[in-house]
């Protein structure tokens, strides 16, 4: 029964990897550069959704609509001011730097404004625990919402980003931006687009993380955001059910590890095992293995 | 009045000239030719006249619109298609995916496939790959899912940047077969072409570039017995 | 100006330690506003000065320190955080005088004799709290779950440990987290439960105890919590249920919740400044800071044209004759500079520290 | 068939001596007494981060690779060294302990760039980025649990400071979260060299960096950047000369860390996490991938800035953050290169006239 | 003996045998054409040759050596240098240094000799650069040293990987479409070039053309490739006449 129980337990922090992570993978795949501010994004909308809820008393649905709405704007501005001018610079590297920078002014955005202290998150969705085998296995409320999520997100990328004519815009322009252009491809609003996805998702993962996890400072975002990255990697570059079962098996490692192994240096068995696994499988588990045509 | 017609047209990469103001103009129907060295300049033409470069100076009419003016992306629901150098397929792509995307601004669906059956019946071996990854194509056929893809736009106007090169002869002559079926068929055609010999022979018109410039333009037929061009392009 | 006092404070006001160094910056504001309109230090004005971010890293701290010294301070209230003190600990030995409220590694003040503390140190916290434990017989099967990538934590951790068998506590799981993964206890939390531990000692800083807290009743791990300084502050924490914290105990020296004229005055003045915020142990520790900088001021006789070196001699000295009833409690100083003060012991009862003893 | 200097080693010298040139220029402005202590202060530190910098370049700018460890290699370095200094500080006097400290931080760090190296090298693109991250933090979480002391019966090294055993009279060097402290106190009589000894540093990391980079190695690396594949087809071993950049690269970082072991009393493993390689990305990006004389002084630049920027008080990291991303728009943005490249040739163009009329 | 002994070389690549069968021997000092339609497979017998790729059957032998199954870097070293259908060149390096890595293995001095500047970095880099000048010369790239190498048109890019691959001294050279972009007059000075390089240097070289005026002007014999299998080889004038290799490739 321990087994399982700790299995829940990743799954459970694992799949609050996995919704920041497919958020993550979307620009990741798409825009092809490394979001380094995507976990501040997700800050703010842990942010916004508590000062709604708490000080301007709004109904938890309607303050998660406005961050929502709130992300997709700041995602596309922050895309259009500080990422699009860099889009035909000579090294992909400048546009990861310039995120960096990005992810310092949202940190000390969120300080100058709400203050270094840490804030407990309010419930905002209310789901009882799930109690099996005469409480011998108990699942939070919250875990089963944010699995759902996840497996709703995951499916809703999918079909959109394969099946529906903006989603085949967006593999376009991550494959060849000109030669999109040349068919007819909106590549800025179809970049739009995406960083919109991606943050408005964020909102969502803002408010996954700060319900499963009640705290937040204006830091909140940046160590799962670099899981995230870690999650979306593992789980194969660009790949959305990549990043959701990257996610999901990088909280279940973490747990073994911590569980089987121990507390102190679990950080380092989970990142051994993603070095091992991308030794194996150098693409990440669901990355397509590309062989360059010579 | 002409169907594109280019004025003073001068283009720059950073500090380097590479277009110093030419004028041409292609008539509706016709094919025209644009020859001319290794970077001449005819690259850099077509770029910047469906919207990949903006130029410093000068003016691309099409049907009596600015396309200067116009965004890259929405020229190719004005009627014309650009079939670029080096091919640019979408190599993760299969050849279906990349057809698709060749007809991304069209809507309906059987228009499409009537379109799509066309391209197949130009092209057997896209058929006959239609689920293969566009990376892992021969030069060759590439450059034929290129022309394919191309054409699902239905263009009125379409401009190629040198289809033959990497052919095989046979192909090299298909090649070239269908550009004058494209243009039987009522397509307009810019040619940019190294095989300047074939180019003139189905040409209209044609324009010689050099270093940026225009410095020659005439009929095909007048240009393909130029003593000059036959010595410095026709390799006689 | 000719004839004020400089004072610096250095400590984390951005990055992930901001709570503390904002904490400590503001208390030691409202701290000197008093002390000017009450005399000052030995009869002079005393102006703080821009504070000194270090982020909570030393190489920064010491940067803020070396700018601290081009803007004129001659006394400094800090470092906030141990790492950072250390580091500056060795630059100010013997030149300029150093007074951390937290900085609570051994190593913090040893750099020079000019250099003192108002908090407890680590390892004393850490034996403190195995021999509160046995006195009182709260527990013999105790669990631990603490930050093992911060100092702090870890510097009460093994104190602990090594004092546990010497108080005949039995250590039945000692469980660890990092910085980098502080928010899932999951698992710790059913290790600890499966331990039959029946106190959890929580020798961390109150955002994550927040965190711990709430997981632990998640998982229904029926326990006497323990705490130590850090726990302070736990009730404040905004929105936190503090349902949650009841009979929760912690050892610290200040309790923002206490009644004495003393501690509302400062709850509320801090409150005023700092748009209702409510200060914590740090800011408390800052506050009596500038008040024994007074009185050793005082004794000192220290003027303002003095050089730093003279100032910090002069305080050094002075250090030791003073004694002072400040918000952690009575407290005089040893020649080590350390603080010699007994920890209050209290426990959370309907949301509000109730004394113990 | 000599023509004069080559284009390239008339850079490499440009290089050389505008670091000679800063050096004595601050020497002097420092010897005049016109440096504020905070620049004093800052100048070791800028010799850290400009070793980090330039050695990082070399994986980054010329073998193509992104590395986001490169603090871990630092770390490494760091913590040999200073357990080195440390367990010789009553053997060897400072300044061949000093040279050896560096020896052993470089040599480690070679090492653990080559155990790195090749299972890693393997991967290309962001799936070696990440590696690379992992390996940094692995090595930053496995340092957290190392407890190393000495005593008579020599080292012991430990998970936890009670599994030392040592003797008595034994001292703990390494402990953990707690780090290393008191490393600079060993140096104390030649700390005031420490900046020219962090100069020759970075002229000796030039030196390597820019002969490697034009030779025959040198070549094969870029090759391999430029292009996997046609490199293999002309014999060159990609993964030997990844290598090789790799470790030269770990083994300078390694220098790097050793100077700020060195420099500061405090060494702990949370400074080298991944923001710290990401910062030392920046500066490489910033100044222009595999360009050297560019990350020198976009180190300059960017670690003086948000020191410099200390009068803002809290507004600081904001300004700091918006400056970073403004600089970066200006130094990349193609537009913003068209619109310099065509003032440049403006400025020019109006200097030749002047010079015809 | 044959310089180059190809036998019942053969790849699939899942449900597609781009290779099957092929076999060839090309005699040293021999001008070889390899032509046929596009997709038939020419680019990837490089490609297996030189060891990009590992056949699933078949044996390939250099100059009587057993070269199946190595490395692209092995093979390098036992004498087979290529050109490439797509550019790859080190674009961001000179035009001088692209050639000086073709180099690498035959002038050698070690990496510590490089980083402390010992006479043995300056002998052997002078030698390198005047070797590489003179191949440089043979193309007429000389003039462009230190243009970096993105900044050569397509015509002079073609050509200096054609002076790298020669820099590995290699027995056999595989040019792959090298006069692809070229106008006829270019293609006519590449022809010549391509005779020099085999006269002078001691080459025997193989290459892919679609250009047919280079292929009847330069090659003395041909393989045609149909499909991934061998269509007819021999003489360059009976191959071309042959009317299969008409009907699937010349056309007419
Ligand atoms: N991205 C670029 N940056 C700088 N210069 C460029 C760039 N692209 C092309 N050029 C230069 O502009 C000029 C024209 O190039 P363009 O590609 O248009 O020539 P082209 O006539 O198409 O030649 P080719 O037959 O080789 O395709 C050339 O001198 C070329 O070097
Ligand atoms: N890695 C690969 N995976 C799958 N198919 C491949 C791969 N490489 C080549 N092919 C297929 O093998 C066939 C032969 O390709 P190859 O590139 O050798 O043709 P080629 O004869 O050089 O043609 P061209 O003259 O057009 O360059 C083609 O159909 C191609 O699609
Ligand atoms: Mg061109
Ligand atoms: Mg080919």
């Amino acid at each position: 029964m321990t087994f399982i129980s700790y299995l829940k337990d990743g799954i459970s922090l694992g799949s609050i990897y996995a919704i920041i992570a497919l958020g993550y993978t979307m620009v990741y795949g798409i825009a092809k550069m490394l979001n380094f501010a995507h976990g501040d994004v997700i800050m703010v909308g842990a942010f916004v959704i508590l000062t709604a809820v708490t000080k301007a008393g709004l109904s938890p649905l309607l303050s998660i609509l406005l961050a929502v709405v709130l992300c997709t704007v700041l995602g596309v501005v922050i895309e259009a001011v500080a990422y699009r001018p860099l889009r035909k610079a000579s090294s992909n590297l400048a546009v990861l730097i310039t995120a960096i920078g990005v992810s310092y002014l949202l940190q000390n955005l969120a300080l100058l404004i709400f203050g270094a202290d840490a804030k407990s998150f309010v419930t905002v969705i209310d789901v009882p625990t799930l109690v099996l085998f005469d409480g011998q296995l108990t699942i939070k409320g919250i875990t089963i919402v944010t699995i759902a999520a996840c497996i709703i997100i995951m499916c809703a990328l999918t079909f959109f980003v394969n099946k529906t004519k903006p989603g085949r815009a967006m593999q376009a322009v991550s494959e060849d931006r000109d030669a999109a252009q040349l068919m007819g491809v909106n590549v800025n609003s179809t970049i739009s687009l995406t960083f919109a996805i991606g943050s408005g998702l964020a909102a969502i993962a803002g408010l996954l993380l700060c319900s499963a996890y009640p705290t937040l400072t204006p830091y909140t975002g940046a160590m799962p955001g670099i899981k995230a990255f870690v999650a979306a990697v593992f789980g194969g570059i660009g790949s959305i059910p990549g990043a959701m079962i990257g996610g999901i098996l990088l909280g279940v490692i973490e747990i073994f590890g911590k569980a089987y192994i121990s507390s102190q240096v679990a950080d380092a068995i989970v990142f051994a095992v993603l070095i091992v696994v991308l030794l194996v499988k150098p693409t990440g588990l669901f990355g397509r293995n590309i062989q360059e045509k010579v | 009045m002409a169907m594109l017609e280019i004025k003073d047209l001068e283009v720059f990469y950073g500090v380097i000239q590479a277009i110093k103001g030419i004028s041409f103009e292609v008539n509706e129907g016709e094919v025209v030719a644009l020859i001319g060295a290794n970077g001449a300049g005819k690259t850099t033409t077509l770029q910047t006249i469906t919207g990949l470069l903006s130029p410093k100076k000068g003016s691309i009419l099409f049907e009596g619109q600015e396309l200067t003016k116009v965004p890259a992306h929405k020229i190719v629901s004005l009627g014309m298609a650009h079939v670029p150098e080096g091919r640019r397929v979408f190599a993760q792509f299969t050849v279906y995916q990349n057809l698709l995307m060749g007809a991304y601004t069209r809507k309906d669906k059987n228009e499409i496939e009537a379109s799509l059956a066309e391209v197949y019946k130009r092209f057997p071996r896209l058929e006959e790959r239609k689920n293969q990854t566009a990376g892992t194509l021969s030069g060759g056929e590439q450059q034929m899912l290129a022309m394919g893809r191309a054409l699902m736009s239905k263009p009125r106007i379409i401009l190629m940047d040198e289809p033959s090169m990497g052919l095989s002869p046979i192909l090299v002559n298909e090649i070239f077969d269908i550009i004058q079926s494209v243009s039987a068929s009522g397509t307009t055609v810019l040619l940019v072409e190294q095989n300047a010999k074939k180019a003139l022979s189905i040409a209209d018109r044609a324009y010689v570039l050099e270093t940026g410039k225009i410095v020659k333009e005439g009929k095909a037929e007048t240009l393909l017995n130029d003593d000059s061009i036959k010595k410095a392009y026709l390799g006689e | 100006e000719e004839g004020t006092f400089k004072i610096g404070v250095i400590g984390p006001m951005t990055g992930d330690y901001a709570q503390y160094g904002t904490n400590v910056y503001n208390a030691a504001k409202i701290a000197i506003d008093e002390v000017n309109a009450n005399g000052g230090f030995n009869g002079y004005q005393v102006e703080l000065l821009d504070a000194g971010d270090d982020q909570g890293d030393g190489e920064k701290a010491v940067n803020a320190y070396n700018d601290l010294l081009d803007k004129g301070m001659q006394m400094l209230c800090g470092t906030v955080t141990s790492g950072a003190c250390i580091a500056v600990g060795a630059e100010a030995a013997e030149s300029t005088f150093l007074f951390t409220p937290s900085g609570s590694a051994v190593d913090c003040i040893t750099a020079g004799s000019n250099e003192f503390r108002m908090c407890f140190t680590d390892p004393m916290q850490g034996s403190k709290s195995a021999q509160y434990i046995s006195e009182n017989g709260l527990a013999t099967k105790i669990a631990i779950l603490y930050d093992s990538s911060t100092d702090y934590n870890v510097g009460i951790h093994d104190a602990f440990v090594e004092a546990a068998p010497e108080y005949g506590l039995e250590i039945v799981a000692d469980e660890a987290y990092t910085t980098d993964s502080n928010t899932d206890f999951s698992v710790q939390i059913s290790k600890i439960k499966d331990s039959g531990a029946e106190l959890l000692f929580l020798p961390n800083y109150y955002s994550d105890c927040a965190l711990i807290l709430q997981q632990a009743a998640d998982a229904q791990l029926d326990v006497t919590f323990f705490g130590v300084d850090g726990m302070d502050g736990i009730l404040s924490v905004e929105n936190f249920d503090t349902s949650l914290a009841e009979g929760v105990m912690l050892l610290t020296p200040f309790s923002a919740t206490a009644e004495d004229e003393a501690t509302v005055n400062f709850v509320t003045a801090y409150g005023e400044a700092n748009n209702g915020e409510t200060p914590n142990q740090f800011a408390a520790d800052a506050y009596d800071v500038i008040y024994a900088m007074q009185a050793a001021a005082n004794d000192a006789g220290i003027t303002p044209d003095m050089s730093n070196e003279d100032i910090s001699a002069a305080m050094s000295a002075s250090m030791l004759n003073i004694e002072i009833d400040g918000l952690t409690g009575a407290a005089k100083w040893t020649e080590d500079g350390e603080c010699d003060k007994e920890p209050k012991a209290v426990v959370i009862k309907d949301g509000v520290y109730e004394m113990m003893q | 068939m000599k023509k004069g200097m080559s284009k390239t080693s008339k850079n490499n010298y440009i290089t050389y001596a505008m670091v000679i040139v800063i050096f004595i220029v601050v020497q002097t402005l420092s010897a005049t007494g016109n440096l504020s202590r905070l620049i004093t202060g800052l100048l070791v530190p800028l010799c850290v981060y400009t070793i980090a910098a330039v050695s990082l370049n070399l994986v980054v700018g010329f073998s193509g690779e992104l590395s986001l460890g490169h603090a871990g290699f630092m770390c490494v370095g760091a913590y040999s060294s200073a357990l080195f200094s440390n367990v010789f500080a009553e053997t060897l006097p400072s300044v061949p302990r000093l040279i050896l400290a560096i020896l052993v931080g470089a040599a480690v760090a070679a090492v653990f760039g080559i155990l790195i190296g090749i299972p890693v090298l393997r991967l290309r693109g962001d799936y070696l980025a990440i590696v690379t991250l992992a390996f940094g933090e692995i090595i930053k979480n496995l340092i957290n649990v190392l407890y190393v002391g000495v005593d008579e019966n020599g080292l012991h090294v430990a998970t936890s400071s009670a599994g030392l055993n040592l003797a008595a009279g034994g001292k703990q060097i390494m402990k953990g979260a707690l780090g290393i402290s008191g490393t600079a106190t060993l140096y104390k009589d030649i700390k005031d060299y420490f900046f020219p000894i962090g100069v020759v540093l970075i002229l000796i990391t030039l030196f390597i960096v820019q002969n490697l980079v034009n030779s025959r190695s040198g070549r094969a690396i870029m090759s391999t950047r430029d292009n996997r594949i046609a490199a293999e087809s002309v014999g060159i071993s990609v993964t030997k000369y990844k290598l090789m950049a790799f470790t030269i690269s770990a083994a300078l970082a390694g220098v790097a860390g050793v100077l700020y072991a060195h420099n500061l009393s405090m060494l702990k493993v949370s400074t080298f996490d991944y923001n710290l390689s990401i910062l030392i990305l920046v500066y490489v990006v910033l100044g222009g991938i595999g360009n050297l004389r560019g990350s020198i002084i976009a180190t300059i630049i960017l670690y003086a800035l948000p020191e410099l920027l200390r009068g803002f008080s809290n507004y600081r990291m904001l300004i700091y953050a918006v400056v970073l991303i403004v600089m970066m728009l200006f130094n990349w943005a193609p537009a913003a290169r068209n619109w310099r490249s065509r003032m440049l040739e403006k400025l020019k163009g109006a200097g030749k006239k002047k010079e015809a009329a | 003996m044959a310089m180059l002994e190809v036998n019942n070389l053969s790849i699939q690549f899942g449900g597609l045998r781009a290779v099957d069968g092929f076999h060839v021997s090309i005699e040293k000092g021999r001008l070889y054409g390899l032509i046929g339609p596009n997709g038939a497979g020419k680019t990837t017998i490089f490609n297996l040759l030189t060891g990009v790729y590992k056949p699933t059957e078949g044996v390939i032998r250099l100059d009587g050596e057993d070269i199946t199954g190595k490395n692209t870097i092995e093979i390098n070293e036992a004498g087979i240098a290529r050109t490439f259908q797509n550019i790859r060149l080190f674009g961001a390096m000179t035009v001088l240094d692209n050639v000086k890595v073709g180099l690498h293995n035959h002038y050698k001095y070690s990496t510590l000799a490089g980083i402390l500047r010992l006479p043995s970095y300056f002998r052997k880099e002078k030698e390198m650069n005047e070797k590489a000048m003179e191949l440089l010369k043979v193309f007429g790239l000389d003039g462009e040293a230190e243009y970096l190498a993105s900044n050569l048109p397509y015509g002079k890019q073609r050509k200096l990987e054609i002076a790298r691959a020669m820099a590995t001294e290699p027995k056999l050279l595989l040019l792959d479409e090298p006069a692809a972009g070229m106008n006829p007059n270019e293609t006519a000075e590449l022809m010549k070039t391509i005779h020099f390089v085999r006269d002078n240097f001691d080459m025997t070289i193989l290459l892919i053309e679609h250009d047919m005026k280079l292929v009847s002007g330069i090659c003395e014999e041909l393989t045609v490739l149909n499909f991934g299998q061998v269509l007819c080889q021999g003489k360059t004038a009976e191959v071309l006449s042959n009317p299969q290799v008409i009907t699937a490739y010349l056309g007419e």
